[in-house]
């Protein structure tokens, strides 16, 4: 399964990354277990456990229970604070 | 069916045509709209502000946060444009105007939208002052404010 | 202490030069306005409107309107226009902005001024159509909205 | 007592007067009274009397009870409809 995945605004700094191709194991079935799975890749990703943290798949604001699949964009970001 | 157009643009706009647009040439009896600056002169000292956004994405919430409010009132016309990139000091960030028929759901339409803008569409906020940039945090009072409309 | 500008005038007025007067230059982060205009084609076939008013009351009236808003709420400006006179379709009758330093004071001014302008400011409307010349109602709804304002 | 008496809109078409100076007789001291000593002068005068016209004394809102004084200026009109 590959996805894209964005990272926004101070996310996206603390990271120092702002977009990733990535292919996924079998089981990464919604955001929860994806953004598990992202941080069990080391400590570097850690600003992406903050519970402020929200998440979109398909450009739409997502929950935890949000589904994940093939050639989805998944978009992780702060609070926004836009007006 | 209100007329609705949304531009996401780093350029700068015309708040008053477009104004004169939403009246609709006197179709519309009532026209509420909002603008937010960029605060300048003695607040915090903010030399610029970059707004950053999530292309795509951000056309598409305000899409649908003008359609919830349309569900709601019954509105003539709507107009959302929103600027992205590095602003100054006193240069408009955000217009939101609505049209309708009488001015208590023009009022209400284009505060919805902004309470909603606020809490929904994906923009950041990075200000810059002479002691470095940071980001803007969310305000509690956004939140607040966007919980009376739900039922 | 807020800056305030009333006037009772024929002549018609720019309406995006008075939004940018009011944010005095990123001064406010936040501007709240309404434009009610002379609804014109479809909407019962007026051909004209024709404002009363009662000189130096309607002055007075909308001085005392706008310092209860102020004794209510934090604003930075505040801006009334009301054209008197025969007017027609599409034509601006009356503008309210309100300049605070965040939405949720402007919006709430802006609209406590135009609910007591509407019941409170000596202003009367007469339309002109095809079957002649008639004064215009007053609207119950008017009063609800003003009652909300009230302890 | 000498007052200044002033009608708006579609009472003052109604009456056909737009501005009358008055000679008040002693004891008319409050908008009701004024109201009745007005209406008594005739017939023509009923619009007056309609419970929905509202007055002002010294271009200030005024109720039945509002004080009238030697000089006053004093107005009657119909429900107001601006905005």
């Amino acid at each position: 399964m590959s996805i894209t995945i964005l990272y926004f605004a101070s996310l996206r700094e603390a990271l120092g990354v702002e977009r990733e191709q990535l292919s996924l194991p079998p089981g990464i079935r919604d955001v929860a277990r994806l953004r598990v799975w992202l941080l069990a890749r080391g400590e570097d990703w850690a600003p992406l456990a903050a519970p402020r943290i929200r998440a979109a798949v398909n450009q739409v604001l997502a929950s935890d229970a949000t589904t994940v699949a093939d050639k989805d964009e998944i978009a992780f970001f702060p609070p926004v604070t836009g007006g | 069916m209100a007329q609705v157009s949304i531009n996401v643009q780093h350029e700068d706009f015309d708040a008053g045509a477009e104004l004169d647009a939403l009246s609709g040439n006197g179709a519309a009896g009532a026209v509420a709209s909002f603008l937010g600056y960029v605060r300048g002169g003695d607040a915090g000292g903010i030399l610029a502000m970059t707004l950053e956004h999530y292309p795509g994405m951000t056309e598409r919430a305000l899409a649908d946060i003008v359609a919830l409010a349309q569900e709601r009132w019954s509105l003539l016309g709507v107009r959302v444009i929103h600027r992205v990139g590095r602003l100054l000091p006193g240069e408009r960030i955000v217009f939101v105007g609505v049209a309708g028929s009488h001015r208590g759901e023009a009022f209400s339409a284009c505060q919805f939208i902004m309470d909603y803008l606020k809490t929904q569409a994906p923009f950041w906020k990075k200000e810059e002052t002479a002691n470095g940039a940071h980001w803007v945090d969310a305000r509690d009072s956004d939140d607040a404010a966007l919980a009376r409309w739900r039922p």
